[in-house]
This record gives structure tokens, C-alpha cells and sequence, in this order.
């Protein structure tokens, strides 16, 4: 047993995490930042945040991860990070040339009280930041939220620190993505110009996380939402924000700097999530649905129906972030699974609200909890009390899965041990075919294994 | 041996390196980037503060301690003291492997324990949360030893996490709880870490337990971390060689054996970096001197056996280690003749840790490899050049305020293993004793050395001398990669290893084969993006 | 044990076949048929053998598979098939109102000596043939070839029997699909738009195998290459055959009839077959290939190199139709991995010969075979005396993968137990980026299955 | 019971699904599509050739004699000379399920064996190289026994199987090889082939093996393939009740049980259409009775065993199966009780085989739902009407090919298990011995009789009456899926099962529950598909 302290009874703790289903914010400010182009994100702390945080995300990417550190020390942090950001900024402009520095700070610089919207300002009456160049920022001390809430602070700040209102609207419209892969941004694209809509995504890491191999480091890669699009996002018609924890804020931020009116959505993740996109796209738009992504729904259908057998009532674990695990909780039920146990590290009532709209009807007794406590230790122990026949999260499930012999599929943040999901999209219904692809394998390789020799069946 | 003269001059690429730093940081940069001369080994400027802004390898003080040193400990509940981040980065990120004798012996290993403050922490204190949560780790799981990180905010707000350790100490009874200030702004790199955990684990642990142990020569193997396995090699070999290995520190160690550590006769120094200080705290307090070693590179592994059995001086062992070696030796020789015509004349370049970007050169002279440039992320000045020069090093702002503990001779427990004439006479036979020579006397002559390599620098280098291999850590590696170089982890071993001992040796020759032959670098080029198109010819050639 | 009477030691046979590596000619035929547009296969011979085909291909598939069949009883085995043959087609065009009715033979019919050039100019001079419709046909005895040459067969027969030579060129390249998936030929029409180059891909099972669930069967899906495009074939500059194999004799057709130019190229599965597919194709077009195909190429390149060390001399058997694992195989190989037993059922010396080209210089002890005697039986005794890291196949794979305990992908056809290869293509570089992750996912899976305690990793 | 009378004029329906055809195929499918009176039993065309065009259900004679018979058979090599495609699509297809007793047990199911005829086999005779295939079958694999299969051009080519079989037969010695002429293009339907599999079967198998069983209440099981388990559930119910099987014809059989079955005192039929000619044949030769019975469905399972301890006559038998029945019914209630609800009043239409459109209503009965239409593949009249038609019967030129054995009275095994007394004094007890009384006496008025259902005509009664479920096979099943309606496999069972006995009563339950209360029937349209965008609110009801 890997986790053989790991204990069935469950008690309450208070002060104690073990196995977090999180981690801290300032990961999520770095890895929002990368999604715009020619940023170089800075960790306004000690060198370790940043240090770890680029090496979390290389590992979950398999691709570089450029970002930049104050680097703290004992002298900083009694006197003020200010000295080390402003030293920072004029290090970074002469070296590695951005055109913007996305500052995020850590609970180091917010214990001290860094203030970052002062010391931006300072470097820029120093004549630190060059002319056409950009220092954003956004507060994202550890001790609040999770790394969700970092990336939905970082968008917010891009939104309201870049968006412009004209006074002339653009035909257009904004598409916040919550935290999602490479993969799925570009297909949340692919789908927009489909459908026939301009938009602008932002954040938007495809092309950036998931850079071809040429022979040459591309220190700024062809992707992100450019300055250009990010300012014409205060001229929109309105936004979408894919994800009420991850995403919403930015959208929150836009309405009140250039009063565009927004709707929220979840994550279109599954088919009904993604029906609801389209159709909120749509409608945003002002556009018909074309035939082929009707069809690309149809597929989706065809396959949840002829494979339902496989499917009906299987018992699902799933640990991850609310806005994902929201939408597919949803998908699970869509596809006539029984998700059993559901943890999210990030804290807030979004989820315990959104999660009751979806359960309450279809699965009342499904056990699940967000915020302090909600870890993956608990999650296990749920799991020795009530066996499931899958398990959905982050790397860190395979231990898990392991100890207790339940088929696992990764999905999440982060996936270090397999590559696929910054290629292949979740969201949308290819998305939503690839995910059942994935489960269906799951189980069907568990029964293969299972199998009694004269029940090994070839056709299924 | 000289480096490979058609590399550019080593001192106009230094000029390159700096030329688009600010002024002062050019100044101060080019006192870290340093052209080796083994005759005269110039100074390199070594742990010092990292300019703001500048991309660095390194990381933070609770990086050494928690991350490295403490890490690797089986049956302590290591319990973070911070928000949720800095104890989920560090769960399981650095390959500690540990082998429990049973299913019923402790494993902690893959469990992750933070008191995830909350702001409300910040404000009023996270004292109460983190005796609570000792409280709640001990319920659960009645652990021999819990040890407490804190992280950045610990110290800035007042929590007295050595207060609290020791009123749960005291509370619990049967558990050894004690605490670590190894906040992240401590030091300028990981290196203050280490020497806070050596403080630590010194008072805490070393010399607990004084039952003696079996065993005719008995050591302790320090600085040795078993990422990916390699201390179960070492220990391999010991066992093979009738020597006991009483405590390692700290990989595939447990608190039993730490606590009883201070029984053997010999320590052994793997990484001199992280470790140096606790050879020195137990030479000076229990009487048992130290000495450097390598067990990374077959010839270096056999070596330091040598020197070990020299230490003792008992024939019979000499003999028994001659026998190993000459057991070992020849299935490395195998591998090392079928692989070195594809490796040799081949270059490398190491920028890591504080002890590997050293030790590996062996292996690559082995592959027939030159190293045309190294550096470490956080060591200091003694680890390039050598411990001559620790009286000359200048203690800076940053490193003052790591405590250094004032050490002595236990009144009961101190026992000079060796008389000085025996440690004279073990010198005179070429054996060095609380020694270390460094780096930079085993480098060729103008290759260069980098203390704390930049990104920029980095690019740099590649750019100019294209070396076959690159060896780095993780927020490297794709860096590199993209640029067409393979680079190989020498934190993680790409989750590849062990590469000690004489099997080490081995695992590592036949992947840095793999790596430097790997036809997926032929393949980067389109076709069509090849000069004239005369590759659509070769493109093709499956076709009929 | 699964296959328990499968030994270790290997002896020549000559009269038995165990556990072929093929089947026979008409299902190809069939299966090529179903590319066309509003057409209905046909199946002179016995009835058992349509049930067959269409049972098959609907196992793969998991979709309708329309065709008729001639319905042979004695009488007919007897006196001729012509009678059986000119009722099905006036049933059929009343009954099912097709465009196109396509017979192809079968050994019965074959055996007996029926004349189909000769049965469908009667039913024409009878009338039975209304007026824009159309009957074609493809000789396909069961006992020559096999389901691969089928389809080449009746690809060549649509080829022949459509194709007209206006004596003006059409600005289009025909791309003739050797046997694959609806998913392949839908990226094979993707790249080429992406490309700019305008192309007529017949046969084209897309939109017709992998089709929606909209609550109506539709007889003749949407999908399928019209009458008019495959007309068009002889007017165009060039033709390309993806396989020697299953494609080449259409573009040889081609070129007899209308003197239409043409190149033979792999199958595109993998990276240097995909290189060749879009150098020739952006050759035939007179394009330049923009970067958003090389970046796809370089993200298929990034994830080998990544991931090398996994991939590393991992020894794979596979088996499968010619034209799919002639690639594959030099896929394998630019993965560094380590081809060692390979088979195929189907017969002809093209297969050696381009195994030869690919083996001789990168793996010469590679052990190959095709034709008669190169049956999975074989290929299992082999794996018994050589043993291998992974096997690749179609579904019979998995009962040696499981006696064996070897990972297992499958691959090639049929598929009966598991979705995704009508959905996710296998050609191109998104395709090959699918088989290096389900490779990777094969392998890396088994390592953690195996894994000791003490060596079960994280990071990957 | 009446169909449910909102349903469209059966005989309205009728003339819908033919009227376009050409008027000779109307004319003869229109006998083939009766509207039922099970008070009246109208007559239905059935085994008569399928109109060539027509997208039918139909396999051929090969498919009937190797796939169904012969395949379930587990310790005979079973070699199919002809090409290879029709060996390689009846390989494992069926599910014909199989439990050897132990790894050392043959087990040739999963292997699938072939001459794969060439062209020059063709040309020039395949009879050297079926030889050739059965010696190294033999050398490989050493079987009792090897079965021949003809397909379609080995008749007409003149290969002579047989002598074939019997030329090796004699060279090997200790293995039994029988051949069997079941090409293709024999008969109508698979029907053909069965009849040819029951003859060679008879005659190379039955009777080989003289030695006498144990057991008190020895029968055979006829017509019982194993497929989901199906004769596991069966076996584990004779075991229970304290029946002795001696034979299953053929799942899970073996050549020592098929060789010693006229050693039974009674042969019980499960599949009427495929096995019947045995049940007489073996009647007629050792003087064993036969009596239709039915495990498919809880009802008809108990009743089967009632039949058969009332065949027996042993009151101590008729208690043990009373107290089986008592024992398993109530799980079985306890599920219907549950699932009922759910299922009650809905629809469901079976096309499918020779036996299962029959007996598979039972179960959905049981679930509360309608039969509104059944029809079977490949049966004969005597399948709809029941066998009093038998003589009525007129034996067409496709069907009158197909050897009819003539049997005797065997002058030392016949040995008439009941007299005529008995039997007589059974059938006033309502045992219809040696009889069936077909599907229609068990269907509704004016429900809707199909005899080799077309695919259009398929799916006109599916927009007709639009039923909740649709049984059929795999060729079937995408389409009428595209429908919206769910559809059941019942020859592969959706690869589940078993469905005898008690234990496969609640398995069908569970999944025709899980079919017909799918949720995703209710996803077909996309939310902007629907009328009036009404749906775009329901749409998004989970967003906030």
C-alpha cells in the first residue's frame, strides 16, 4: 500500500491538510499570464514560489516556462519588496524584453504589505518601463483562495488593467477561458469561428504551452491574447466567462471599467455544458448553429447511446477544480454514471450551489464538499467506506487508484505523468467524445482484466 | 586535459554572456562567470544574492530543508507550516525513494501535511492551527517524530513554530516534535535550507539513541538523497563490501537510525554541499571525522571503497573491497566499450545543484565526454575550489543571519575515532580527511564555470558552444530541448536512476547514449523547410 | 490461458490457417462502396456472406451498414446468378431507391463463372436501371487477395466506371484513400483545406460510418464522394494513391482511362509518411504548406522528443493490413522503438519489398511475413519465443496480449471492442500524435502497474 | 390479452410495409405478414426463399451449421475449407461461452482455423490441401475430434469432404473426422445448415460412447448454444433440482458428453428450429422422448422444471424442484416488484432467430409489456403454428436438398424410456411430449406476425408504432438506434447474459429497464433543434 496510513474511519479535522485537492494562488496567476502574448509573468516573493510554480507547470506541459522572481530575502522582507520589484523590472525590460510584466505577489509580499498597484506606478514614474511597454499586477497572497482563484485574479487584473472603452462597440465577443488546457482554448476557437463569431479569448495559452518543437527556444511564442485584443475587449458587445469561480471575475471587472454586459457560464465540458455554450454563443453572436457542429453533437449522442450499457451506473470519485468539476459531474449523470464522492480544494459557495442544482434531482446522495478539508486524504477514506468503479483527478490520484484497484483517468491540474491533455481538448463535444473515449477505455480494460476466461469477450 | 580547442575563447564568451545586462548587473554577473584554470583556480563568486528579475535555477531556504534534507525521512510527519503551496510542491517532487521493511513499518513519504493558513492565520496567528494539526497528525497516526517547516509568513508574523514543537513534545509524550525556521526568504538559495535542516536534525535527532551497533565498520553515508534509488545501490555495495551502514542523511533513512548515527566510525560525505556542516557538528561533538567521497561514476565509485577501507585499515576489508570492484568493474567496462564509440569526443555541459554538476563529469569522462562547462545553482565558494578557501569567504547580509551552532565536545559521547597521528598518517597516504578539493581542480582548463546560470546565460551558451547534452533541472529541460539539445535532469534523473555504484553507472551510460544518438533530433526539420527542397528526395525514399 | 494450445515451437504448415491476419475480398469491397455517395453495396453470392460483411463492419463501426445481397440458393449456384442478380437490382431501386447499386463477386458467384460486366450491361438493355442511376461492379473472389485488395478493388471499379475525361483539366487532385477510417479521411480533407489545395478524396466514409444521432435512420447518410466529384477524377492533374496496396490500382485505373498522372505514397501514419503526404500534396497543388501544418508537425516532433526515453527500444509486435503497418512500422522506428515481429494476412510481394526498404538499414533481424502462413498463430509463437513490450493490432490482439501479458493498442481492423478509430484519426500529425499517446499510455501504464512501491513515480 | 388498441389497424399496417414493393415481391411478402389470432392460428409463409435485393436478416446454411451448432463445441477442431473470410467471421462472434474443467482441458474456441482456399484450390481441388490442414491440425494440437465445414465453392468445385474426412479419420487413427456439407448456398437460411449440423452430429457422434452415467434423472439439453452463460444458469439449476445432465446440444458440450447423450432418458428442447431433427432422430433410434421446454423467462423456467419432474415422475424430484423454485422466485420477484413500475405498459417488437422472437416474450410479459410484433429469421411454420402443421408442410425445391437421414429403431440401444401408456397418461397431465405449439398461440390478437422481416419493413412498423424497445441483431441494432429506440440484441445478448434460468430473468430485467429508461434518448435533440428555442432556458439552468 503506498498510502497505508491512510485510515477508513473518518474523523473530523480542523487543523490539519493532508493530500490537498489545491494548491496556492500565485501558480494560477503565472500560468493566466502566459496567456498573453509576449508576457513575462513575476513572482513578487522569495525565489522558491517562483521556482516551484514553473516547475509544476513545465511538468504538467512538458514545455518551457518562462517567469521571472523578485528573490526575496531577509532584508526584503523587513523592509519591503518594493526596492527588489523595481530592480526587477529594469533587470527584466533590458535581459528578456516583454512587452508586458504580469506581477503577481505572494503571501510573503502580502504579509509585508507590499502594495503593487503603488510600486507600478513608481517604476513607471521612474522611467523603468519603457515606452509601449506594460507592468500589470494582481494580489494573490497564498493564504487566500487557491491557485482557481489566483488565475481568475490575474485575468481579472488583465481585463481591467488593459481593457479600453472607445465608446464605438465592436462586433465582437469576449470569451473569458476559466482554467483550461492549450487544447481546449484552441478548440473553444475552432468552435467560435465555426459558429461563425468574432472573439476574443483571453486568457489564451495554445501556442504557447504546447509550442512545436523547431529547433529554436521562442522566448515569447506566437500565442496569447495580444495587448491590441485585451484593450478592444472594453469595446465588445459582451462576454462570456467560462467558469463562475475561475472566470467570472474578469468578466465582473469588464462590466464595471467599460460596462459590457456579461453572461456566466460553466465550463463546456460534457454535451449539455456545451449545448449551452453554443447556444449562449450563438445568441451572443447572432448567428445560427451550422449543421456541423449539430453533427458533432450527434456524434457525441451516437456514442453515449450505443455504448450505454458500459456506462449505466458505474460509480465515480472525483477530486479537481470547481469549474471543471462542475460541468463534468454533470456529464457523468448525462451519461448514466453515479458520481459517488467529489472533492475541490478551492473554497467558496459557487460550488456547494451549483453542485446542489445538479444533484439535487438526479443524485441527492452524492457526497461532496469544497474548501478547508476537502483533500484528497478525505476523498480516500470515502472511497475505503464506499468503493467506487473509477476515480477522476490529478496525478497525484494514482496512488490512490493504486492502493485501492479502481481504474483511474486523470483529468485536472496537474497531470504530471501522461501527456495528452494540452493536445487534446475536453471541452466542446469532441471534447466530450474524447472524455468518454477515456472512460470507456477505463472500464473496459478493467473488465477485460476481470474477466472469468470463458466471459473474455471480443466484442463489446 | 585541455578542452576541445576549436571552442570558441572562453573569455569572449564570458563578454557575451554579460553584454546585455544593466551595468551593475554586468558587474556583478561577471565575477560568477569564471574561466577555469585547474593549475591556479581563480575565485568565483558564489552564493550571493540573485539580482531581482534575473531567471534563476534557484529556489528557497524551505527548499533545501524540507525539500532536500528533511524530505527523504520516512517516519517523520513532516507537517508544513504555511499556506496550502509550498507543501504541495514538495510532495513527492524529488524522487526520495524509501524501501519500509514491511507493510507495517511507518511510510509518510507519499502523504503531503500542511496547516493551510488562512488569512484569518495571517491576521491573528497560526500558532493554535499548528499545534492543532500536530494534535490531528499524531491521532492518526501516532508517528515517532513530527517535524514543523515554516514558510515565508511563519517568521513575519511572530509564530514561535520551536515554542510549539516543544509544548506538543512535551503534550504527546511519545513524539519527537521539533520545528524548522526555514522560511523562504532565508539565505539567497536553497543552501541556507540546508544548513538550518543540518542545525536541526543535529539538535533534535543525532545522538537520541546510544545503543551500539553490530557491525566492525560502521558508517554513516551523508549528503545522499536516494533519488531514484541510488542509495539502495550504495547500499548494495556496502553490504557487499562488510561495511555497515548505520545511518544515511537522509535518504531511505529513518528517525531510529539518525538518532542513532552518532554510533558509527566514519562519515562519509556524498554531497559536501548540503551536509558539510553536519560532518563537522558530529567531528567536533562525538569524534568522527569525515570524508569526501563520490559514488557517482564507477571509477569514483571504486575509489572512495578504497579510501573507506583505507580509513579502517583492516586488510580483510581491503581485500573484500578489491573483490567487489573487481566483480563490478567488468560488466561496467562491457557497457562502457560497446557505448563509448557513439559518445566519445561527444561535449557536455552540467548547471545543477551544489555537488552533482561536480561529480557527474566523472561519468561523462567515462563516455569519453569533455565538459565544457559548469556551474552549480546554490553552493558556495569551497565547493569550487575547494575548502582551503573557507577562511578567505566573506559571510554576506544574507547568510549572517543563519545560525550557526555553537558546537562541542560531548563530555560522555566524545571518542576520536582516529588519533592525529593516524589521521596524519591516513593524509599521508593521500587520503583527505574533513577535506574537499572541488570542483574546479578536476575541470580543464578554460572551460568555463558559472556559478548560478541565468536563462540568459544559459541561451547563451548553448548558442555558442552547441554541446551535445545539457544536464539541468526540469524548468530547463524544454528550454533546451527546443533548442535541439537533450538535456538531462540531474535533480530527477528524468525520473530515470540510480546512477551510483557500478549499476549506476551503467543505468546512466546507456541513457545518456540514448539521449545524444536519439534520432528524433534529425527529425525537427520539415522537409519543406530544408534548404532547396532537395529533401522532398529523401522524404520520399519509402515510396515506390 | 486463453489460446492454450498455442506452443512455443514453430512448424511449417501449408494446409492450415489459424487465426488469420485478413479476411476476405467482399468486405472490402463493401466497405469501399459505403464512400459513395447514396450507394448500396452489393453482394452476389450467398446470403450468409452480406450478413457477415455487414455484421463486421457494424461491429466496428457501431453504425448501420446497409447492402443487399443476390440471395444464392442451389438453383442459382446451379444455373447462373443472373436471375438472382437482375431481381435484386429491380427490388432494390424500387425498395431503396439508391443512386448507385455496386456489386462486387464472391467466391460462390465467382466459382460459377457470372459475368457481372455482362449481368449489369442486361439489366441496363432491360430497363432496370432507371435513368441517372447507376450499377458498378468489382470481381472479388473470396479466395485471391483479401478484404484489402477487395477494396482495392472496388475503388479501382468506381475509378473505371465513373471517371470521365472532359478534355479539360480541373484545377483538383484526386486523393484516392487507401483503407481507413471515416476519421482519417475527414483529416486527410482537413489538411488538404488547410493546404489550399483542392481535392476530390474518394472513396469517403466520413459522414457516413461515424454519423450522428439525430432520432432518424438516414438510408444514405450525407457523407460518401458524389457521382459528380468521382466523374470529375478523370479531369484532374493528378492523382494521389495513399497505399500501394489498397489504393494504387484506382490511380492506375485512372491513369489508363484518362491518362490522369499519378504518385503512390504510405498511407500518412506517422511523421515522415505524413512529411511525404504533404510535400507531394503541396507539390501536386502547387502550394506552399503554411505553418500551421509545420507547427502541428513540430508538436508531433516536441512530444517524441519529450518523451524519448519511454519510447526507447521498446520491442512491439504488430499485425494488420499492409498499407496501415507499413508506416506504422517506420513510425516505430523514428521512434526508436523496436519493431520485432510483424505480420500481415494479406499477400503480395509490395509488402516485402517496402518492409525491406524500411528494415534493412534501421532493424534488418526484424521478423516479417505476409501472405499464406502469416497468421496470428504465427505471430503469438513468436512473441512466446521472443518477447515483446507491447502488441499492436485488431481486437483478436487482445487474447495473446492477455496470455501473454502484454500492453495492447488496437489498431488497424476490425476494432469490436472499443470506440475512438472512427472518431480520432491515426494519419497526420494530430493522428500520429494519438498513437504516440496511446503508446505512451501502453507503456507507461504497464510500468506503473509493475512498478515496485519504492519505484512508483510521480512524474513521468 | 389485446395488443393495445391505440395502435394503428394491424392490417392497415400490413398493407403500408409492402405497398412499395413490385407487385410479385408484395404478393409474396404479403403471406409472410399475418395479423394474429391466437384463437384461429392464421399461416405463415416462412422458409421460403428471400427475395434477391431485399436487405434481409438471413445468414446462410455455413452460419447455421458451424456458427450455431457446430461452434459451441469445444474440444473439436473445427476446420472450415473454403476461403478464409467465412472461418474468420464466425470466429468467437457467437459467445458461445465454455468452461473446461481444468488449463489442461482442450479448448478450441477461441482459435478460429482455416484452409483459406487459393485460387489454384479452386482451380485444381482443395481435397490435398484439406488433407494437409487436418494432419497438421492433428500434429499441432491432437484433438478427439475435427469437423469439416463446406463453404460455398468447395460443392461446386467437387471436393468430397467426406471421403476426405474419413481417408484421415482412418490415417490417424484415435481421432474421430467428420465432415459436413453445408455450403452457403444449401436452403434459405441458416435453417438449412442446422438441419445438416444435426444429421452429421447424429451420425458421427451420437451413440459412439456406450457407457452407462450416474445419476438418477438423466436428460439431454438440446438447443442451448451457451451464449452469455445461458446453459451455465441451466447447469446450475439441474445441479440444484438434482437433474443429471448428460449433453448439452452443444454449449459447453464436449465430444465425450455429445457421444455418450443417448445414454439420457430424456432430451428436453430448448431452440425447437435448430435442434428438433435430433430430438427425433435420437426419438427414434434409442427410444427417447422429447419435450419442449423453455428456461428463458422465471415463469417458464419453473414451469420447464415442473415439466420435467413430471416426466421423471419421482415425487422426491418433483419436491427438490418445488423447493428450488420457492427458494430462487422471490429474488427474482423482489426485482421485478422494483423494475416493474418502470417498464409497465411500454411496447417491445422481436425479430430475431428461430426461437428467441418466441420465447423472449415471456420475459418482457413478465416486465408488464406488449409484443406488438415478433418474427423470426430462419423458422419454419411449425415454429409459428406449432407442429400439427408439420404434415401440412409443402417441402420446397431450396429446402428439399437438404438430406433428410432415415432412421431405424437401433436393434440394440432402442430401449423406450416411457410406453405408451405413459406417454399417454403424461399428456393428460399436459406434458406435450415430442410437440410444440409454436409462438402464435402466445401472442395477442391482432398483434403483428413477420416472418424474415425486411429492413424497410422494419422500419415503417418502427415509425408505425414507434415501440419502447426492438429486439433483433447486430446489423439491426445502429439502425433502429438512429430511430431513438433502443434495441436489444438477442443473439449476442449486447454481449450480457446469461438470460435462463432465475438469475438471467433478473439480468434481462435490469437491462431492459436500463434501455428503456435511458436518459439519452432524451439528448438526440440539441437545444437549438427544438422548437420555438423554448429549450434554450432548460438549457441553461445550470449557470448562474
Amino acid at each position: 500500500m503506498l498510502l497505508r496510513h491512510t485510515t477508513k474511519e473518518v474523523k473530523e479535522r480542523e487543523g490539519l491538510t493532508i493530500n490537498p485537492a489545491k494548491t496556492c494562488q500565485p501558480i494560477g496567476a503565472m500560468y493566466a499570464a502566459l496567456g498573453v502574448h509576449g508576457c513575462l509573468p513575476h513572482s513578487h516573493g522569495s525565489q522558491g514560489c517562483c521556482s516551484y510554480h514553473r516547475s509544476t507547470l513545465t511538468r504538467h506541459y512538458k514545455e518551457p516556462v518562462m517567469a521571472a522572481t523578485s528573490s526575496f530575502t531577509e532584508g526584503a522582507s523587513v523592509f519591503g519588496g518594493q526596492a527588489n520589484l523595481l530592480a526587477a523590472i529594469e533587470t527584466i525590460f533590458s535581459v528578456y524584453d516583454p512587452d508586458i510584466i504580469a506581477v503577481h505577489s505572494t503571501c510573503l509580499s502580502e504579509t509585508i504589505g507590499d502594495d503593487l498597484q503603488q510600486i507600478t506606478r513608481k517604476a513607471r514614474d521612474d522611467g523603468k518601463i519603457p515606452e509601449g511597454k506594460h507592468v500589470i499586477f494582481a494580489s494573490t497572497p497564498s493564504f487566500i483562495g487557491s491557485h482557481v482563484t489566483g488565475y481568475a485574479n490575474m485575468v481579472a487584473g488583465i481585463a481591467d488593467q488593459f481593457a479600453v472603452s472607445t465608446g464605438s462597440k465592436k462586433n465582437q465577443i469576449n470569451i473569458i477561458a476559466g482554467w483550461m488546457e492549450p487544447s481546449d482554448m484552441r478548440e473553444i476557437k475552432r468552435l467560435s469561428k465555426e459558429l461563425g463569431v468574432n472573439i476574443v479569448l483571453f486568457p489564451d495559452t495554445s501556442d504557447v504551452l504546447d509550442a512545436p518543437q523547431t529547433g529554436t527556444h521562442v522566448f515569447y511564442p506566437k500565442g496569447g491574447t495580444t495587448v491590441a485584443e485585451l484593450q478592444s475587449t472594453g469595446d465588445s458587445l459582451s462576454s462570456l466567462a467560462l467558469g463562475s469561480i475561475s472566470a467570472e471575475p474578469a468578466a465582473i471587472a469588464l462590466e464595471k471599467k467599460c460596462k459590457v454586459p456579461f453572461e456566466t457560464l460553466d465550463m463546456p465540458i460534457g454535451l449539455r455544458a456545451t449545448d449551452r455554450f453554443i447556444m449562449a454563443l450563438s445568441k451572443a453572436g447572432n448567428v445560427t448553429v451550422p449543421d456541423e457542429i449539430t453533427a458533432d453533437r450527434g456524434r457525441l449522442v451516437d456514442v453515449i447511446a450505443d455504448m450505454e450499457q458500459y456506462l449505466y451506473g458505474k460509480r465515480v470519485a472525483l477530486f479537481g477544480d470547481p469549474d471543471q468539476i462542475i460541468p463534468l459531474t454533470e456529464f457523468l449523470l448525462d451519461l448514466n454514471m453515479k458520481p459517488v464522492h467529489i472533492v475541490s480544494g478551492t473554497p467558496g459557495q459557487r460550488f456547494e450551489k451549483q453542485m446542489r442544482q445538479i444533484l439535487d434531482e438526479r443524485s441527492p446522495e452524492t457526497k461532496f464538499k469544497n474548501g478547508i478539508g476537502a483533500d484528497m486524504f478525505l476523498l480516500h477514506q470515502w472511497m475505503k467506506n464506499e468503493p467506487v468503479d473509477l476515480l477522476i483527478g490529478n496525478t497525484y490520484g494514482k496512488y490512490m487508484a493504486r492502493d485501492e484497484d479502481v481504474p483511474f483517468i486523470r483529468f485536472g491540474f496537474p497531470i504530471l505523468d501522461r501527456i495528452g491533455h494540452s493536445y487534446f481538448p475536453s471541452v466542446g463535444y469532441s471534447g466530450g467524445l474524447r472524455l468518454v473515449e477515456k472512460i470507456l477505455t477505463a472500464i473496459l480494460d478493467r473488465q477485460d482484466r476481470d474477466a472469468l476466461e470463458e466471459k473474455f469477450e471480443l466484442v463489446m | 586535459m585541455e578542452a576541445n580547442t576549436h571552442f570558441p575563447d572562453p573569455s569572449q564568451v564570458r563578454e557575451e554572456l554579460i553584454q546585455r545586462y544593466p551595468t551593475k548587473v554586468a558587474k556583478k554577473r561577471a565575477k560568477s562567470i569564471i574561466v577555469n584554470d585547474p593549475q591556479i583556480i581563480p575565485e568565483v563568486q558564489a552564493n550571493v544574492r540573485t539580482v531581482p528579475g534575473i531567471i534563476t535555477q534557484r529556489g528557497c531556504s524551505y527548499a533545501g530543508c524540507k525539500g532536500v534534507v528533511l524530505g527523504p525521512t520516512r517516519d517523520i510527519v513532516n507537517i508544513v507550516h504555511g499556506p496550502i503551496g509550498c507543501s504541495f510542491y514538495a510532495w513527492m517532487t524529488r524522487r526520495n525513494q524509501t524501501r519500509p521493511e514491511s507493510l507495517e513499518d511507518a511510510n509518510f513519504i507519499p502523504y503531503c501535511f500542511s496547516t493551510d493558513m488562512q488569512e484569518e492565520n495571517i491576521v491573528f496567528g497560526g500558532e493554535k492551527k499548528l499545534k492543532q494539526a500536530i494534535q490531528e497528525a499524531y491521532d492518526l497516526f501516532h508517528p515517532k517524530s513530527i517535524a514543523i517547516f515554516s514558510t515565508c509568513p511563519v517568521g513575519l508574523i511572530g509564530d514561535d513554530v520551536h515554542a510549539a514543537s516543544r509544548e506538543m513534545k512535551e503534550k504527546l509524550g511519545d513524539c519527537n516534535v521539533f520545528g524548522f525556521s526555514c522560511e523562504g526568504y532565508r539565505g539567497v538559495s536553497q543552501s541556507a535550507g540546508h544548513h538550518i535542516a543540518n542545525n536541526g536534525v543535529f539538535k533534535h535527532m543525532v545522538g537520541r539513541d546510544n545503543t551500539p551497533s553490530e557491525g566492525k565498520f560502521k558508517l554513516n553515508l551523508l549528503g545522499e538523497y536516494n533519488i531514484g534509488g541510488d542509495a539502495f545501490e550504495i547500499e548494495r555495495i556496502f553490504e557487499k563490501a562488510g561495511l555497515t551502514l548505520i545511518s544515511s542523511f537522509s535518504g531511505n533513512s529513518t528517525v531510529k537510525q539518525l538518532e542513532n548515527s552518532h554510533m558509527a566510525d566514519l562519515n562519509v560525505i556524498q554531497c559536501h554541499r548540503s551536509i558539510n556542516y553536519m560532518g563537522d557538528m558530529m567531528e567536533t561533538k562525538y569524534g568522527i571525522p569525515w570524508m569526501k567521497v563520490s559514488f557517482v561514476g564507477a571509477e569514483s565509485s571504486a575509489k572512495s571503497l578504497r579510501k573507506i577501507a583505507e580509513y579502517f585499515g583492516d586488510e580483510e576489508l581491503k581485500a573484500k573491497v578489491e573483490a567487489v570492484i573487481a566483480e563490478e568493474m567488468p560488466k561496467v567496462k562491457a557497457i562502457i566499450d560497446e557505448i563509448l564509440p557513439r559518445t566519445k569526443g561527444k561535449t557536455a555541459m552540467l548547471f545543477v545543484g551544489g555537488s552533482r554538476a561536480h561529480h557527474y563529469q566523472d561519468l561523462f569522462t567515462e563516455l569519453g565526454m569533455t565538459t565544457v562547462a559548469a556551474g552549480y545553482e546554490f553552493a558556495h565558494r569551497d565547493d569550487y575550489e575547494g575548502r582551503e578557501v573557507l577562511p578567505n569567504i566573506k559571510i554576506d547580509a544574507d547568510s549572517k543571519n543563519i545560525e550557526e551552532l555553537k558546537v562541542v565536545a560531548d563530555p560522555e559521547l566524545y571518542n576520536p575515532r582516529k588519533t592525529e597521528a593516524e589521521l596524519e598518517a591516513l593524509k599521508e597516504k593521500g587520503l583527505e580527511i574533513n577535506g574537499y578539493e572541488g570542483m574546479m581542480k578536476q575541470m580543464t582548463k578554460k572551460s568555463l564555470v558559472v556559478d548560478d546560470l541565468s536563462h540568459y546565460e544559459s541561451e547563451k551558451l548553448i548558442e555558442i558552444y552547441k554541446p551535445d547534452i545539457f544536464c539541468a533541472g526540469i524548468k530547463e529541460k524544454y528550454v533546451v530541448q527546443k533548442m535541439g539539445v537533450p538535456l538531462k535532469q540531474l535533480h530527477s534523473y528524468d525520473y530515470g536512476g540510480p546512477y551510483t555504484g557500478f549499476e549506476g553507472a551503467v543505468n546512466f551510460y546507456k541513457d545518456i547514449d540514448r539521449m545524444v544518438n536519439n534520432p528524433v533530433w534529425k527529425l525537427i526539420k520539415a522537409p519543406w523547410e530544408k534548404a532547396g527542397n532537395g529533401a522532398a528526395l529523401e522524404a520520399t525514399y519509402v515510396t515506390q
